[in-house]
């Protein structure tokens, strides 16, 4: 096999540079050692920044947030929801700025509008009575996978590829160049090689360790943000805390839910990134100071992301500080001529950062081709547009298929849905299906985390000859531990009931975790 | 305790003979409830307007309340819809703002401590079943009777209080102060379909002679009920004929004598109490009852 | 106007809960002539598979499958002191089976099991579920697992979460010769949930259609296993009946709980309950509880009181956090009830393990309530918390039921030995 | 011919062709009053076919008291009526029934048969005032009712205070006209010319003094001069009188309204003199006439048709609606013209307080009764908010029938009600809910606040559907679908079950409840609270599927008023088959 460019990272940023390549004729292959958006760009709120957060703390980002956001509502509008947002004070955040965030906004050229405390409680009932001050600005919500999905979507339709649960695990070096990678498919564990004229580091948090794998040495530190997410929508618009940036001081409306978040924890090993339940204490605590509801309201799942930070490792609380704007490295100087590495930055400037990295790709390659990313309207990928919370359940108002019957009930997605998912995703490893097809919809989200629809989805995928043989006990697992990881640091009051439950039929009834220890058999005798 | 009769509104033109006859066994049994101008207790908008619903509700204990009465109706529906709107004057404040502002006007007000009952908890337990039983002096010694309960009346129970909602023993108790054999069929507490009729007849018919099939399958000679709306249901699928719709007219088609009758509960209390004969169609043939 | 007060009930024994161990504990405390108050949320049963467990895997960071359930208790006793199997002998739990077995089969449930041993029927993903006494509707699948014989797995369009493909293929693993069919609904299409489906086969006419539905596909097969909805009322008759009409014997695989398994089982007690003089307040709670000189007096309600219950005893079988008996709050675990002690992990962070089907069980689960030797709740001083009140069932600490497989027992067994104790006192 | 002829004729005529054409649409009803199978027309031959010799003959007592008791004695206003009612009613009937025959067909009635009549003699000149302030005290009572009982004042119109006005106008006139004569010393010359001819200036002075002292004529000083009246004039100008005058003129006394009335008159109104007179003459008279030639048109039309609606009541005491038979169409075209809109139905109506909540005028009989004459009148030619309005009144109405036992009018409401049900529904606007539930998926969205979900708060509403804690606790058992008594019944199309309840409760978790409403299933249910009753978990299912249902209807409701409704009636998009 042989490719023009390997992207490694399936994270919005090696998918909008796959589509960036795509668009420019260059041929690429994506891979991913686990699927789309399994790092930081699954791990975030979702929030489209109007920029406003940075205006404080870095202007340029701000600005760049902002032109960015407004290329993405024209390029690909149905990614997001164009909600709108608050930055709200409470008592006691700091006097000073409040009074200086008109300044600074009006200096990155970002529209914050001044609202009276009573119109913002009109607008977003849920805000707490001890709100001081509130301005309007033109933040969104953006679904993350569609958003990759919709960018390997059309870098695929351009002649790019994408190998899901592909990890590289070594390169074939040759006179300082790269001239194949050594790729391993997750379930099979086959090995094989791929010949490239040029590799792009996308990995995210675990760029160091690709990069290690060809020789040069990139300095990361991880920083682990966790998030919430509510069973219900609590605020119609992305609501921020008016202070500097800390702790749990966003709330973005994610079509049903709302994300609550984040925190920011270094952490020494990427792959260590699980919400702690000292984390959810203190995000429900300080989320509650803004929306006092959050006390009281029923959470679904936490979930992490590691944003690696480029640069030098300041000590102590200053994560935040740590620029958050990207590194696009050549490794040329490391001596690797054909490989680059591009980590960092924030999901509202991925395409700016794929941009810069496929410019500088095209110049090695002496590829001379303009990047189209800005102007080309990215159509949505059928493959990603599951992903929008309640686009199942009104499409199933609107059919009439009496065949057809909901599989999952807390999020309403059909047989025709799922079998629609198969249809569109590349083809995935044994045990790794339902994974996949929760990724790219809305299964396994709502209140019951997979407990009842596992089965129902397994049994479906039966059915249709997806799945075989004892294959879905597997599947059922690997689902349920993938949902575990955020159920985990949740479970109070009704998630905990729920986990009981969920326990119940998943060990009591079925005997699960025997099965998996010993096999499914009869065992005992 | 006084009480004020509150009949509803589908007795007076549908089905007149359970209101006198409720009357009159009531009355025998020391039990006399003064009747009074209602207005309609709410029920049938509550789909459409709560406030509606609640108003009508709050008004008509108010008149009670007024009187100085508690409330007595034999249909579930008015029973469990004047219970339903107590509740939700207690929970909504906002509902009570709205009600008590339009009650003013009229110098009414809602009274949150009237009693609202219904007509087999009065006889089962204010009358009492010993008292009904002596009262009992033409029994039905034998006759297999099934229980219809009405759903308003046991749900929700936290708001109605009728029974216990899942396993109910009221109307059995009582009928077995008559002689009869209660019988146990699947079907007991399930809808009779009435809040459908008009809106989705098939269904309506549908809910109505799967529980009237029920009871027959469980052996029962009688299908009684405790309630206007329940009745008009299931004793016109008794009739096995679809509902009349409303205005429609022309003399009655004859139909089939149903196997098995439908009957309120008051004419069957009345006739074995003496106060009127059995009606024919109540009589069960001989050699089908079952001796117990 | 009346303002009416709350109808009030003397009874010997309020027994709260409506799961097994309530129900058990209501059942067997009639049995020894007391009078009893019933009260719980109609959930608690009907989320009950129907199999009664009493022990299968021990220890369960080994996964180690048992077939003799009293070895594995003797095993249990030694290795936990503290779980409430070691405050119970053979004796005991067998006449707890033994009595509540009879009392489902009065109430037209039958069940059936090995002399001392588990158990095996099949799961709805094709796993093998070890237990002890098993409904006669999933009786035949223990022989099934045993012999292999050729077997069809059917199952219905628009049943969800029950792939008779997904069952034999699993299960083919240890059961090679399971064909699967995917029929229509026979006799009008009901809703595609168990429930109405159960109902609807209770018509003789509707398994007439199945049977006729189903004989293209059962040449050389010996054996046919359904999902478990073969009645829910008359669970014994549809499924005799359905067997006749086969030819075969017939076994169901549960569904995913809630289902008719369980719905049959509260469907007969619901029944048999008020049948027997308990005076019961199904889908009602015990809002509050006041010890008295002789007794106890609780508040049966929902959200607030709607009657009031005087008794000498009290039995708490009210389960986990599912149902209720213990709430799992952000700062800890409480019962809220009697506000009893509650045995648990030190911190929220060690409630769970990392992994949900990690083999150890999660330590949470252990949680709940110590008792002495008479099931009698403790403070946490030692001493026992009231003299009439005991703890039943799932709500005990010192046990992982899940895992473990051993819920019905626990809960049939401690209330058998609860209701022992206290009529024996009087 | 005069003037006056020529209106009289003109409005005798307008007043018959009226009566006539009005009477007709008895014989020959509107379709919407059939009973179904049977054709309209034949009503009254059936009728009276049905009225066998031995049964009329066996009715004709009860019809006698009928008429005696019921019309004449006006004894239906009696019966479960207040003595106000009947006291008001009574005297305008009797009064205006007096001055009718006795003063306004006089020349037909009262000369005739009654020799010697002249109007200014008694008893006729006390009679006539007496008629009149019967019915001017019967007004004054009709209008106290309509402007101060609450519930009465809600129901009148335009009309009621109008035909109020107008016999007012009738009865005022008269009375200013035969006070203005009273008062007029141009009447009395005249009257003086005519009938004591010998032109003694003195005499007539005494005469005039006479007049002026015991009538209370105001006579210009000229011809009655101040110093004049003196005891021996004035008996002088007695005996004159006595002689001249009394024949044909009792003593003004007698005529207790009008001669006060004079006196008022001829200080206040003196100058103008006779054209004061001739005005009030012209006032009196055309009001009477247009009276007459408005009658078949308006309300006063029940002085005919409500006797008409009694007797035939009396015909058939039977609860006709029950099984209407071969005469119920005319029965209901009479019953809709006999209304006099009292509004006393209204004050009784069982659904009083759904209109004071709701607010749609139709709920009410007696509004509901005015928008089904115009629909027997134009074979439904109601514009669609009308219509939409009468249906909602129509459904509403829980057919309790006290309205037909306490209508004045006798008019069986009951049946009207019934037929009014069924000519919505075949006019295309059945019970609301059912219309909702033709309502697709397209139209809910065109009415969803937004194409998204919605945020719930706890904050936003007490209602159920906004407060997320309403499904916090879910645990998506889907007990509360598996109880549900529409989902276990056999053959049942896939359509009227295309949304289970969990999944409904599902929908609003999801901030979609706007969407949620074009579920045929939420317009299937049958609330009867086993879900709830059953959820492990306390969800309170069919409580927020009632709210579903307001929502429904609030949103169409607030779409008619903004005018989308008919817009989107147009292209209903029905997914099951609505019955």
């Amino acid at each position: 096999m042989r490719t023009t460019v390997l992207i490694i990272g399936g994270g919005v940023t090696g998918a909008g540079l796959a589509r960036d390549l795509a668009l420019r004729g260059v041929a690429c292959v994506l891979v991913d050692k686990q699927d789309v958006n399994a790092g930081a760009s699954g791990g975030n709120h979702g929030l489209l920044h109007s920029g406003a957060r940075y205006v404080g703390s870095d202007p340029m980002a701000a600005r760049e947030c902002r032109e960015e956001g407004d290329i993405l509502r024209r390029i690909a509008p149905h990614c997001i929801e164009d909600t709108g947002g608050l930055f709200v004070a409470v008592c006691g955040d700091g006097e000073s700025y409040i009074a200086d965030f008109p300044g600074l906004c009006a200096k990155s050229g970002i529209t914050a509008t001044s609202l009276d405390v009573k119109t913002a409680r009109d607008m977003e009932p849920a805000l707490s009575d001890r709100l001081i001050a509130a301005y309007a600005v033109a933040d969104a919500s953006v679904d993350p996978f569609k958003l990759s999905l919709d960018n390997i979507g059309q870098a695929t339709a351009h002649g790019a590829r994408f190998l899901p649960w592909t990890q590289v695990v070594g390169f074939r070096l040759d006179a300082g160049r790269i001239r194949a990678a050594i790729l391993r498919d997750a379930a099979t564990g086959r090995e094989y090689e791929l010949e490239v004229s040029l590799v792009v580091n996308a990995a995210g948090a675990w760029a160091g360790r690709v990069a290690a794998l060809a020789g040069p040495h990139v300095d990361l530190v991880f920083s682990k943000g966790t998030l919430l997410v509510t069973q219900s929508r609590i605020t119609d618009r992305v609501v921020n805390r008016l202070r500097p940036a800390t702790d749990a001081d966003i709330l973005v409306p994610g079509g049903t839910v709302s994300i609550l978040g984040t925190t920011s924890v270094r952490i020494p090993d990427p792959d260590d990134c699980r919400p702690t339940i000292a984390e959810v204490d203190q995000i429900i605590d300080e989320g509650a100071a803004m929306v006092p509801e959050l006390n009281s309201t029923r959470y679904i799942r936490a979930y992490s992301g590691v944003r690696p930070l480029f640069g030098k490792t300041s000590a102590g609380s200053g994560d935040r500080a740590v620029s958050r704007g990207f590194a696009l490295l050549d490794h040329a100087r490391d001596g690797v001529e054909n490989f680059l590495t591009i980590t960092g930055g924030k999901l509202t400037t991925y395409r700016l950062m794929a941009e810069k990295a496929a410019d500088l790709v095209c110049a090695k390659l002496g590829v001379d081709a303009p990047c189209l990313t800005a102007t080309t309207v990215m159509p949505p990928y059928a493959g990603g547009r599951w992903t929008e919370p309640g686009l199942a359940p009104r499409r199933w108002l609107k059919a009439t298929d009496p065949t057809d019957s909901i599989l999952c009930e807390c999020e309403m997605v059909s047989k025709s849905v799922v079998d629609d998912i198969v249809r569109t995703m590349p083809p995935q490893s044994p045990g790794y299906t339902l994974v996949s097809i929760g990724l790219r919809s809305r299964i396994g989200k709502g209140p019951c985390q997979g407990g009842f629809c596992s089965i129902r989805v397994t049994g479906h995928l039966y059915d249709t000859d997806v799945v075989q043989g004892d294959q879905g006990l597997a599947e059922i697992r690997r689902f349920l531990d993938e949902r575990w990881r955020g159920v985990h640091p949740i479970l109070f009051d009704f998630p905990l009931l729920q986990a009981e439950f969920q326990e119940a039929v998943h060990c009591g009834l079925f005997g699960l975790e025997l099965v998996l220890e010993n096999g499914n058999g009869k065992g005992g005798e | 305790m006084s009480y004020a009769w509150f009949p509803g509104c589908r007795i007076p033109f549908h089905l007149p003979g359970y209101g006198r006859q409720s009357l009159a066994v009531l009355s025998t049994l020391g039990v006399h409830p003064v009747e009074m101008e209602f207005n309609c207790c709410g029920y049938p908008v509550r789909h459409q307007s709560l406030f509606a619903s609640v108003l009508s509700a709050a008004r008509a204990m108010a008149v009670a309340a007024r009187a100085g009465h508690d409330i007595l109706t034999p249909c579930k529906c008015c029973f469990g819809h004047l219970r339903f709107a107590q509740a939700a004057l207690s929970e909504r404040p906002d509902l009570r703002t709205a009600v008590t502002d339009a009650l003013r006007p009229e110098g009414l007000r809602h009274d949150p401590d009237l009693t609202v009952t219904h007509l087999l908890p009065v006889l089962a337990r204010e009358v009492g079943l010993a008292a009904v039983t002596k009262a009992v002096i033409r029994p039905l010694p034998g006759v297999r009777a099934a229980a219809h309960y009405g759903c308003h009346a046991l749900r929700p129970s936290p708001v109605t209080r009728f029974d216990d909602p899942l396993s109910p023993t009221i109307f059995e108790d009582l009928l077995r102060t008559m002689g009869c054999v209660p019988v146990s069929w699947t079907l007991r507490l399930e809808c009779c379909g009435q809040p459908l009729a008009g809106k989705n007849d098939r269904l309506a018919m549908a809910l109505a002679r799967s529980k009237y099939a029920s009871a027959m399958e469980a052996g029962a000679q009688v299908l009684v009920t405790a309630c206007t709306y329940c009745q008009m249901q299931l004793g016109a699928q008794a009739l096995s004929c679809d509902l009349p719709m409303p205005g429609m007219g022309g003399a009655a088609r004859p139909r089939p004598q149903p196997p098995m009758p439908v009957t309120a509960v008051s004419g069957l209390l009345g006739a074995a109490m003496g106060l009127w004969p059995l009606e024919d169609r109540l009589v069960p043939p001989p050699g089908t009852a079952s001796v117990s | 106007m009346t303002v009416q007060s709350l109808p009030r009930h003397d009874v010997d024994l309020m027994v709260i809960g409506t799961g097994l161990a309530g129900m058990a504990a209501a059942a067997m405390a009639v049995r020894r002539g007391l009078s009893v108050a019933l009260a719980g949320t109609s959930g608690e049963s009907v989320y009950a598979s129907g199999l009664l467990d009493l022990l299968a895997v021990h220890p369960v960071k080994d996964g180690r499958l048992w077939d003799d359930p009293f070895a594995a208790l003797a095993a249990l006793a030694a290795d936990e002191p503290g779980h409430p199997y070691a405050r119970l002998d053979r004796p005991g739990i067998e006449a707890a089976f033994a009595a509540f077995t009879a009392f489902l089969g009065e109430i037209g449930l039958d069940y059936h099991g090995h002399d001392g041993k588990n158990a095996m029927v099949l799961t709805p993903v094709g796993t093998i579920k070890h237990t002890y006494r098993v409904p006669a509707g999933m009786w035949a699948a223990d022989a099934g697992i045993r012999t292999t014989p050729p077997a069809l797995i059917v199952d219905f369009y628009g049943l969800k979460g029950f792939s008779s493909a997904q069952i034999a293929q699993t299960a083919g693993v240890f059961w090679p010769g399971l064909a699967h069919v995917r029929l229509p609904f026979p006799g009008g299409r009901p809703a595609p949930y168990p429930e109405p489906m159960a109902l609807a086969l209770e018509s003789h006419k509707t398994r007439q259609e199945l049977a006729k539905a189903l004989s293209p596909h059962l040449r050389g097969r010996e054996m046919v296993g359904f999902p478990a909805v073969l009645g829910i009322y008359r669970t014994r008759e549809t499924l005799a009946a359905l067997s006749e009409l086969l030819g075969t014997p017939v076994f169901e695989i549960p569904t995913i709980p809630p289902a008719v398994t369980g719905l049959r089982l509260k469907a007969a007690f619901e029944e048999a309950m008020p049948e027997r003089g308990v005076v019961t307040f199904f889908q009602k709670l015990v809002l509050g509880v006041r010890a008295e000189a002789d007794g106890f007096a609780c508040d049966v309600g929902w959200s607030s009181a709607e009657a009031q219950v005087r008794a000498r005893g009290v039995i708490l079988a009210t389960g986990r956090f599912f149902g209720k008996g213990l709430v799992p709050h952000r700062k800890g675990v409480i019962e809220p009830l009697f506000g009893l002690p509650v045995v648990q992990p030190a911190a929220r962070s060690q409630w769970h393990r990392d992994r949900m089907f990690d083999p150890a069980g999660h330590p949470i689960n252990r949680a709940g309530l110590m008792t002495d030797d008479r099931f009698r709740p403790l403070w946490a001083d030692g001493q026992p918390a009231f003299d009439g009140l005991y703890a039943v069932g799932s709500i005990l600490a010192g046990h992982d039921w899940t895992r473990q497989k051993c819920g019905a027992g626990l809960a049939l067994a401690t209330a058998y030995a609860a209701v022992e104790d206290f009529a024996g006192r009087r | 011919m005069s003037l006056f002829a020529v209106i009289l004729w003109i409005c005798l005529a307008v007043c018959l062709g009226g009566t006539v054409w009005r009477m007709a649409r008895w014989l020959l009803p509107d379709r919407s009053l059939a009973v179904p199978g049977l054709p309209p027309s034949g009503a009254l031959a059936a009728l009276l076919r049905s009225l066998s010799w031995p049964k009329a003959l066996s009715a004709a007592p009860r019809m006698a008291f009928t008429f005696l008791f019921d019309i004449l004695f006006q004894g239906h206003l009696l019966q479960r009526g207040s003595l106000w009612r009947w006291v008001m009613h009574f005297s305008l009937f009797a009064g205006f029934s007096g001055l009718f025959f006795f003063h306004a067909l006089e020349n037909f009635i009262s000369r005739p048969f009654f020799p010697g009549y002249e109007p200014t003699l008694d008893p006729w000149q006390f009679l006539r005032n007496l008629f009149g302030a019967m019915v001017a005290l019967g007004l004054g009572i009709a209008l106290c009712r309509r402007l101060f009982v609450r519930d009465l004042r809600r129901t009148s119109r335009f009309e009621d205070f109008f035909t109020l006005a107008l016999i007012g106008l009738i009865i005022a006139s008269g009375f200013g006209l035969e006070g203005a004569k009273m008062a007029s010393p141009a009447a009395f010359e005249r009257m003086a010319a005519d009938y004591y001819p010998t032109p003694d200036a003195a005499d007539l002075t005494a005469l005039r003094a006479y007049w002026a002292t015991e009538g209370g004529m105001v006579f210009p000083v000229e011809s009655l001069p101040r110093e004049a009246v003196t005891p021996e004039i004035l008996e002088k100008g007695r005996e004159i009188s006595e002689m001249s005058c009394a024949p044909c003129h009792s003593p003004p006394g007698s005529a207790f309204v009008s001669a006060p009335l004079s006196r008022v008159l001829s200080r206040v109104l003196a100058p103008a003199g006779a054209g004061l007179t001739d005005g009030l003459w012209w006032l009196h008279v055309l009001s009477c006439l247009f009276a007459l030639a408005w009658l078949p048109f308006g309300k006063l039309f029940h002085i005919l048709s409500t006797p008409v609606g009694i007797l035939l009541r009396g015909l058939d005491p039977g609860e006709a609606a029950a099984r209407p038979g071969m005469a119920a169409p005319l029965a209901r075209a009479v019953g809709l013209d006999a209304c006099t809109h009292c509004g006393i139905c209204s004050r009784h109506c069982s659904v009083l307080p759904s209109f004071l909540a709701l607010g749609t005028p139709e709920i009410l009989p007696s509004e509901k009764l005015l928008s089904m004459r115009r629909l027997a009148g134009k074979s439904g030619k109601l514009t669609p908010a009308a219509l939409a309005a009468f249906s909602e009144g129509g459904f509403v109405c829980t057919e309790c029938m006290r309205c037909t036992v306490v209508c004045p009018s006798r008019i069986n409401l009951q049946d009207l009600w019934l037929v009014s049900k069924r000519e919505a529904a075949r006019l295309g606007h059945p019970e609301l809910a059912v219309r909702l539930r033709s309502y697709g998926p397209g139209v809910w969205e065109t009415l969803a606040r937004r194409a998204r979900p919605v945020a719930r708060t706890l904050a936003a509403s007490p209602s159920l559907l906004d407060n997320p804690e309403t499904f916090a606790c879910c645990v998506q058992c889907s007990v509360c679908t598996g109880v549900c008594p529409i989902f276990r019944l056999p053959d049942i199309p896939a359509a009227e079950v295309d949304v289970s309840p969990h999944q409904l409760m599902n929908l609003v978790r999801m901030g979609l409840a706007d969407h949620a409403l074009s579920a045929n299933f939420l317009w299937n249910c049958t609330t009867c609270y086993k879900c709830q009753e059953h959820c492990p978990q306390g969800i309170r299912v069919a409580d927020v599927l009632y709210e579903l249902r307001n929502l429904a209807h609030s949103k169409v409701e607030a779409a008619a008023r903004a005018g989308l409704l008919d817009d989107m009636a147009a292209r209903p998009q029905a997914t099951g088959d609505a019955p």
